[in-house]
């Protein structure tokens, strides 16, 4: 005796409600979760952009520049990098002058570093006054001819930041990722 | 002499009465008294207190005589590092030390052990353990580490023989990666940031200035140091791994006394030498001199008196050679491609975990086994 | 020239000054003595006699049929009084003939040869196995088996074993000084058997003297044999070590001496061979070292094989009060005693009592591994690994390692710093081994 | 064997066949999301939601799926209610779905889930069933509660977000990483066998 019919019978009803409510539910839900992207990523662009009237999309060489007018002057120009920090990929939203010279903002969107070591890029638990001493030191910043950092000091010039004591490979890999992403993201826009 | 006397069936504790007769064993009879000591019962036909297995005779060497001579050869870097960073060290020692031996009393109370704490093995761990501690380590988290050690890196295994890694560095482990700010912050020696050498008085006043070692210098400030403080032990660094030369001398009088093998340090050392002197031919600039690969951090520590911990070494020539070539390459690509300044701790947690294979995998040939299977 | 040696082994404290310098003396004879009907390797022998009987010195009193065997003679003159089982050195109790002595010494001798250059192989064989004569290095293999090779395997070169490497024994040293022409001959007479040009003696460094004499009889008397000085080193008398120290041969595992062309006897086996064919006198007596601190007087003693080990010591000035060990043969692979009116057997090559005022207890660690087993043991095996296997009863891991290697030498206990009974271990790993193959076996068939 | 009374049937899960600490179910996400308390908790309800809701469908289409069909089944099932909840986090607690990452859509193949509906569901009424679903998610739920306060109170001093420690605790960071998820359960498997020994005995 051959059941086949009803095997195909009961995975094809099992299959089809659930293909039906999974639909019934992203129709539901999919507005609120994009909307709560869009909000966020509007947020990191604000962060790292000057004041603006208006936002433009431009896709270029596996960049998407976020271009930043205000009556109709390019004011800023914000994109996403990513690279290898100490032990996860630090995804972070940049914004920067429309030469490229200056950085207005620097956002962290994503990193996993070690607790309380790494993570004082993002948030330093132990600076009271300024837990976001670190990444607003990025705050117009010079990256001409390149960014550096210092350890143990206060930068003497207008292209160092200092480093994390304790977290030089994530400060590091912060300023490496700026370096070449700025060079990088020049060419595709054709600044020299 | 009567049957019953010899024969077993009357057993050595009922014996019977004492035949005076002529056949009598000589000794037994000359005894007057019957003293209860060995030789009249030996003579009596009643069991010897020693009956054991063959080899009656023993060589000197002995586990807590191996642990305890360890401990010694460390002194001469421990007596430089009280030298050098005065009470920090000392305390931070000491903690270590009594921490470990309360773990592992503990330890063999909990897990109804024999106490092991006389034979020296848990403070030899504390002493490892302490001597990979900045000086200024907070005492809570000394013990901690030592506690670590004992409990996860040796006892959860089952006791000493039983551990797979070796405890002091499972314990430096987890202190890396619990407080890892702490534990990379260096303290200069007492003389050398104040300039002033064999100035003892000032001390105390230099406490607690930060330096940073020269590997991390090298790494992440591309700044070299001189080799002559690297051998002398007047750099930042660790408790136990500054200098050189008073570790060379605890390392050398154990390969004398043959408790480390001496092709463990050959063998680790040789290759980060090797290994990092041929990418230093390649380029100067970026490469850092092999000479000071070999000196600075914690390689002669860690080669002499980690890397050779009979627990966790292979017992096997071919085994041993492998296991110090090994943690070499994984060292000078932690140091010079990794994240970390330092790596000697995880090349040797690496290889350790590798050394019951590499025991499986290079066993010796016995004697005689090659030709059989010529002759085959 | 380095003295030759082989590859790993240990170098324990040899204690041969307590009785070096004794020479042999000959002990009284005793008034009981008790004759283990199997005292070497091979077949056990059947009583010959019967309570009640009167023997003579050399009498043939038990003999096998099995060709791997050697017949036992009464060692003294008197009454067969029973045949029971008493303790046997070796640990067991075994079934012994107790003769009591009525005085007299009565030889009864073997067939007399009278010149054995001219005398045929078989018969010289013969005579060595009436006279009962074993390895008597300890080993006790009958000799007149290791003398008649298989057809298939040339033999080429004799070593005579004047090694002596157990710590504490001196007894084939003072025999090698004092009976050195009747060790040459018998060494001359088993290569005759064997028809080997080639003849080897190897000895220890520690025995100048022995060497200095068994050299100048060797010039003296014209025997084509070299004599081999060997580096003092524990096990160098264990026959594969010493066949590699001489000649670098290795003899495969699992395989024998005569594998690799070779024979090796003991020197004290070359007198018993030299007095069986020259003088017909069967194998009733030999020379053993009575020593260690417990004993007041060490001496090396003739003594009559059935002595109970009781009349040694009275010979020697008794033992101290302190004694807290005694054990037969050398301290590395010898038995502790638990009984001492055990008598001598034919392998009995000293008797050892240790002192000390206290009786330490050995504290056994577990094990660390150090690798110093690894570093004595002889056959380049693993002894911790194969302990631990042999205790877990792992066979297949024991049949890898090569456990049926293992020579028991001790070297790995007496290397072990956490005192574990390495030995005992493997023991019981070979013993475990056997049991499974054999299983196997019945599975099969 | 004796039917269990409905109390035991829901009592099971949460010591004697605790799915983490006994069967060593489940481990994946609970050594990855107990970094906090908030997220074990959200790990465990969201695991537990899904747990109901399967073994209610498995066990009222028990004798409607073919046998040789039923992991698939199964797995469509559980499927469906992982997406349900995997998108109703991400709607309301955009948060919480983001720190709990990919481990949301992983209970599709926590064995957990599949192992009840193979083992008990799929051969029991409706009303035993949930109780076992229940019993074994709040098994589960308490497990994760249990493990990621432990971590985060080591590791970050606080619990649920509140400061815990004295202010001056030095932190044990290595409990908010990967090994510390696996000494932490490690012990407490120690503890729990420790615990049943004695009991037993």
């Amino acid at each position: 005796m051959s059941n086949t019919p009803k095997i195909i019978i009961v995975l094809t009803l099992i299959t089809l409600i659930s293909g039906a409510v999974l639909a019934l539910l992203d129709s539901y839900t999919r507005p609120k979760i994009d909307n709560y992207r869009k909000i966020q990523e509007n947020q990191a662009i604000a962060e790292v952009l000057p004041e603006n009237d208006r936002i433009n999309e431009v896709a270029k060489d596996g960049y998407v520049f976020y271009e930043a007018y205000r009556k109709h002057e390019l004011v800023g120009v914000a994109f996403q990098v990513s690279g290898g920090g100490y032990q996860s990929e630090l995804v972070l939203m940049l914004g920067l002058s429309p030469d490229f010279s200056r950085i207005i903002g620097l956002k962290i969107l994503s990193q996993v570093e070690t607790p309380g070591l790494g993570t004082k890029i993002e948030k330093d638990e132990s600076n009271k006054e300024d837990p976001g001493w670190f990444i607003n030191q990025f705050k117009d910043l010079r990256t001409l001819p390149s960014i550096s950092y210092v350890k143990n000091a206060s930068p003497s010039r207008d292209t160092e930041i200092q480093a994390i004591s304790g977290a030089t490979v994530s400060s590091k890999a912060i300023v490496d990722i700026l370096n070449t992403h700025i060079k990088k993201a020049k060419a595709a826009r054709g600044i020299e | 002499m009567t049957e019953e006397k010899r024969s077993p069936q009357s057993g050595g504790e009922t014996r019977p009465a004492e035949d005076p007769g002529k056949t009598a064993p000589a000794p037994a009879a000359e005894t007057e008294k019957p003293k209860k000591n060995l030789r009249s019962r030996l003579f009596r036909s009643e069991r010897m207190t020693i009956v054991e297995p063959a080899p009656h005779a023993k060589g000197k060497n002995s586990v807590p005589r191996i642990m305890y001579t360890v401990i010694l050869a460390l002194l001469p870097a421990v007596v430089l590092s009280l030298f050098l960073f005065g009470t920090r060290a000392m305390i931070t020692i000491m903690v270590a030390v009594f921490a470990a031996m309360v773990a592992e009393y503990a330890s063999n109370r909990i897990m109804k052990s024999t106490v092991s704490v006389d034979d020296g093995s848990a403070i030899l761990t504390g002493l490892l353990l302490a001597l990979t501690l900045p000086p200024g380590f907070p005492i809570a988290g000394t013990a901690l580490g030592a506690v670590v050690a004992i409990v996860f890196g040796k006892q959860v295994f089952g006791g000493l023989g039983a551990n797979i890694f070796n405890p002091a560095l499972i314990g430096r482990a987890f202190l890396q990666a619990s407080f890892p700010v702490k534990i990379t912050t260096w303290s200069m020696p007492a003389f050398a940031a104040k300039g002033v050498y064999f100035d003892m008085a000032t001390k105390n006043a230099v406490d607690g200035i930060s330096g940073a070692t020269p590997l991390g210098l090298l790494k992440f400030e591309h700044i070299g140091t001189q080799l002559k403080p690297l051998l002398f032990g007047n750099i930042g660094g660790c408790i136990g791994e500054t200098s050189a030369i008073a570790l060379l001398i605890g390392g050398i009088l154990l390969l004398i006394l043959k408790y480390a093998d001496w092709r463990i340090p050959l063998s680790y050392i040789g290759t980060v030498f090797v290994f990092s002197g041929a990418l230093w031919l390649i380029n100067p600039e970026l490469y850092p001199n092999p000479l000071f690969m070999v000196l600075s951090g914690g390689l002669i520590l860690g080669a002499f008196f980690m890397a050779t911990d009979m627990v966790t070494s292979p017992v096997t020539p071919l085994g041993t050679w492998i296991y110090g070539i090994g943690m070499g390459i994984v060292l000078v690509i932690i140091r010079i491609w990794g994240g970390l300044p330092e790596g000697v701790m995880y090349s040797i947690l690496f290889m350790n975990g590798l050394v019951p294979l590499l025991n499986r995998w290079t066993r010796p040939k016995y004697f005689g086994e090659i030709q059989e299977e010529k002759k085959k | 020239m380095k003295p030759s040696t082989f590859k790993k082994g240990l170098h324990p404290e040899d204690y041969k000054y307590f009785s070096r310098n004794q020479a042999i003396e000959t002990l009284p004879l005793p008034d009981d003595v008790y004759l283990p009907l199997q005292q070497h390797i091979g077949a056990p022998c059947v009583p010959l006699v019967k309570k009640g009987d009167r023997v003579k010195t050399g009498q043939i009193i038990a003999n096998s049929e099995a060709y791997v065997s050697a017949p036992v003679h009464a060692s003294v003159t008197g009454i067969v009084r029973d045949i029971e089982k008493y303790y046997h050195p070796l640990g067991m109790r075994e079934t012994m003939i107790h003769i009591q002595r009525d005085g007299e010494d009565e030889w009864e001798y073997l067939e007399k040869i009278r010149d054995w250059k001219w005398t045929p192989k078989e018969q010289l064989l013969k005579t060595v196995r009436d006279a009962g004569i074993v390895g008597l290095g300890g080993a006790t293999f009958p000799t007149h088996v290791k003398l008649n090779p298989p057809d298939d395997k040339p033999i080429d070169s004799f070593i005579l074993n004047g090694v002596e490497c157990e710590p504490y024994l001196t007894a084939d040293d003072r025999l090698m000084i004092e009976q050195a022409d009747k060790i040459l001959l018998g060494m001359a007479i088993m290569m005759h058997i064997l028809d080997v040009q080639k003849g080897y003696i190897g000895i220890e460094n520690n025995k100048p003297e022995a060497i200095a004499r068994m050299q100048k009889r060797i010039v003296e008397l014209g025997y084509p044999f070299k004599l081999v000085p060997l580096k003092v080193k524990y096990p160098q008398g264990a026959e594969k070590m010493l066949i590699y120290s001489v000649l670098k041969r290795r003899v495969p595992a699992g395989r024998l001496p005569m594998d690799v062309g070779v024979v090796v006897n003991n020197v004290a086996t070359a007198l018993a061979v030299a007095e069986a064919v020259t003088e017909a006198k069967p194998l009733i007596q030999r020379v053993i070292t009575v020593t260690g601190d417990g004993v007041n007087q060490p001496k090396n003693l003739m003594a009559r094989v059935g002595t109970p080990f009781t009349e040694l010591f009275k010979a020697c000035g008794n033992v101290k009060d302190n004694v807290h060990r005694i054990f037969m043969g050398g301290p590395m692979m010898g038995m502790t005693q638990y009984h001492l009116e055990s008598p001598v057997i034919k392998g009995s090559s000293g008797i050892v009592a240790v002192s000390g005022d206290l009786v330490e207890e050995l504290v056994t660690f577990p094990c660390i591994h150090c690798g110093a087993c690894v570093k004595a043991c002889p056959m380049n095996l693993l002894p911790l690994r194969i302990s631990r296997f042999g205790q877990r009863g792992m066979v297949e891991q024991l049949d890898e390692y090569g456990v049926t290697n293992c020579i028991e030498c001790g070297s790995c206990a007496f290397a072990c710093p956490a005192n574990i009974p390495l030995v005992q271990w493997i023991k019981v790993g070979k013993l475990r081994l056997r049991e499974y193959n054999a299983k196997r076996a019945k599975e099969k068939a | 064997m004796k039917q269990k009374t409905a109390i035991q049937e829901f009592l099971k899960g949460l010591w004697d066949e605790n799915p983490v600490l006994v069967s060593l179910l489940g481990l994946c996400p609970t050594l990855a999301v107990t970094v906090s308390a908030i997220n074990g908790l959200a790990m465990g309800l969201a695991a537990t939601f899904v747990l109901l809701c399967s073994a209610f469908l498995v066990s009222l289409l028990r004798k409607v799926i073919p046998n040789q069909v039923r992991i698939a089944a199964y797995i469509v099932i559980i499927a469906t209610f992982v997406t349900i909840a995997d998108r109703f986090l991400a709607a309301f607690t955009p948060d919480i779905s983001k720190a709990l990452g990919p481990f949301i859509p992983l209970i599709i193949v926590n064995c957990i889930i599949l192992g009840r509906m193979e083992a008990f569901a799929s051969k029991n009424g409706i009303g035993r069933s949930l109780l076992d679903a229940l019993g074994m998610g709040a098994g589960f739920t308490l497990t994760l509660l249990v493990l990621s306060s432990i971590r985060e109170i080591l590791g970050s001093g606080t619990w649920f977000g509140l400061q815990l420690m004295w202010p001056f605790y030095a932190a044990w960071k290595v409990m908010v990483l990967p090994p510390g998820a696996f000494l932490t359960l490690g012990c407490m498997i120690a503890a729990a066998n420790w615990i049943n020994t004695r009991r037993r005995s």
